[in-house]
């Protein structure tokens, strides 16, 4: 199965020190959600990072979706604090 | 007419209103966003997601011409280092209408706070760095035009 | 900064633009009102009350700057003869907040429609002219402003 | 008593065919409208300009007021058709 890219904005791009990865795809029907605490479970920056969901929002495919959205066969999977833009 | 810019160089917003005066319309109205260089800041620094900027902005742009009568949409948004007095985004209009351009171009940059993927860090004179928190204001006007 | 100007020639924009940028507040709106060249218009000629008219504005600029937190207000019309695509008028408003910036524009040329002394006279290229009636809905924008 | 000038703009200045004029003080406690009835009486191009009120609006003295103000001791009065400027 195609593997999962990850890309990280802002401070999680900073606390994690890299500005994407690639992971192996999760199993079906795992969220966001899911996925964001298997990652703040390797500890260190990822913990900084990922640790407080509510911190969070994420985008699936270059759009904006609630953490609890399924993966499935998406691509790519940005991970980022609230914009500041404008 | 639709221009959308996402550039680290500064922009003339002369040039932008200047193209949408010849629309025709009758009104151009514009908001331009300038770094305001309070509390010892020295430098913003704003990223973005590029794979996603261009599409969230079209698609912001999209919203605001099926909502307002528009002829014509401008928005400009840099990247990057940005010091005290420089500017950030510029988001201009042009409509038969005054209160549609007017309008229009409030939607736009409530929505740009708050929908498309930037990110500022504030850069201080004493070497101190922090990411601007996104306002919960920001949010709720961004919501407000929901409907 | 308050600018008020009531001028036959055309202005600079971009020079107003700038002035307003320069004043630290973080956004700056506009609004300029273009001549529509629409059913065989030649030109439109604009009369005034010279007397009355500055001292209007400068009301309406005092009421803008009474009710938002504005750094700067500038507010130019002209009068005379114009021919369609040109300016006539160019309200720019300078805050911190960009809700204050762009609602004191629509405040500004909803008010100038409805409560500043001038006149337009249509010249059709068939030589035919006709005043411009006021339109209920601007006296009621205007009205809307009342609080 | 001082008399008082009229000045007409737009369509009513165009139709009296005067920029301004000045005129005898109407009586104490006489109305804008009171003055208007007068002039339109005059027939011509002032029953053209004043014979409808509900069409005219009026300054004194460089102010706004409705057509039931009273002239009192005001020195201008401006008669003319509702704004179009902006």
């Amino acid at each position: 199965m195609a593997a999962l890219t990850l890309v990280y904005f802002a401070w999680v791009r900073e606390a994690i020190d890299l500005d994407e990865e690639r992971i192996e795809r999760p199993a079906p029907g795992a969220t966001i959600a899911d996925l964001i605490a298997a990652l703040a479970a390797r500890g260190g920056g990822y913990a900084e990072a990922l640790g407080d969901p509510s911190r969070l929002r994420a985008a699936l495919d270059q759009h904006f979706v609630a953490l609890d959205e399924v993966i499935g066969d998406a691509r790519e999977l940005a991970l980022f604090p609230p914009v500041t833009g404008g | 007419m639709r221009r959308i810019a996402i550039q680290t160089e500064d922009f003339d917003a002369s040039a932008e209103l200047a193209a949408l005066e010849g629309l025709g319309g009758g009104g151009v109205a514009s908001f331009t966003g300038i770094v305001r260089g309070e509390g010892g800041l020295a430098a913003l620094e704003l990223e973005h997601y590029p794979a996603m900027t261009l599409l969230q902005v079209e698609r912001i742009v999209d919203d605001a011409m099926a909502r307002w009568p528009l002829l014509g949409l401008s928005v400009i948004h840099r990247v990057g280092r940005l010091e005290p007095g420089a500017r950030i985004v510029f988001v201009g209009a042009a409509s038969r209408h005054r209160a549609a351009a007017l309008e229009s171009c409030a939607f736009l940059i409530d929505w740009l706070k708050s929908n498309a993927p930037f990110w500022k860090k504030e850069h201080f004179a004493d070497g101190a760095t922090r990411w601007v928190e996104a306002r919960p204001e920001d949010e709720a006007k961004a919501r407000g035009w929901t409907r």
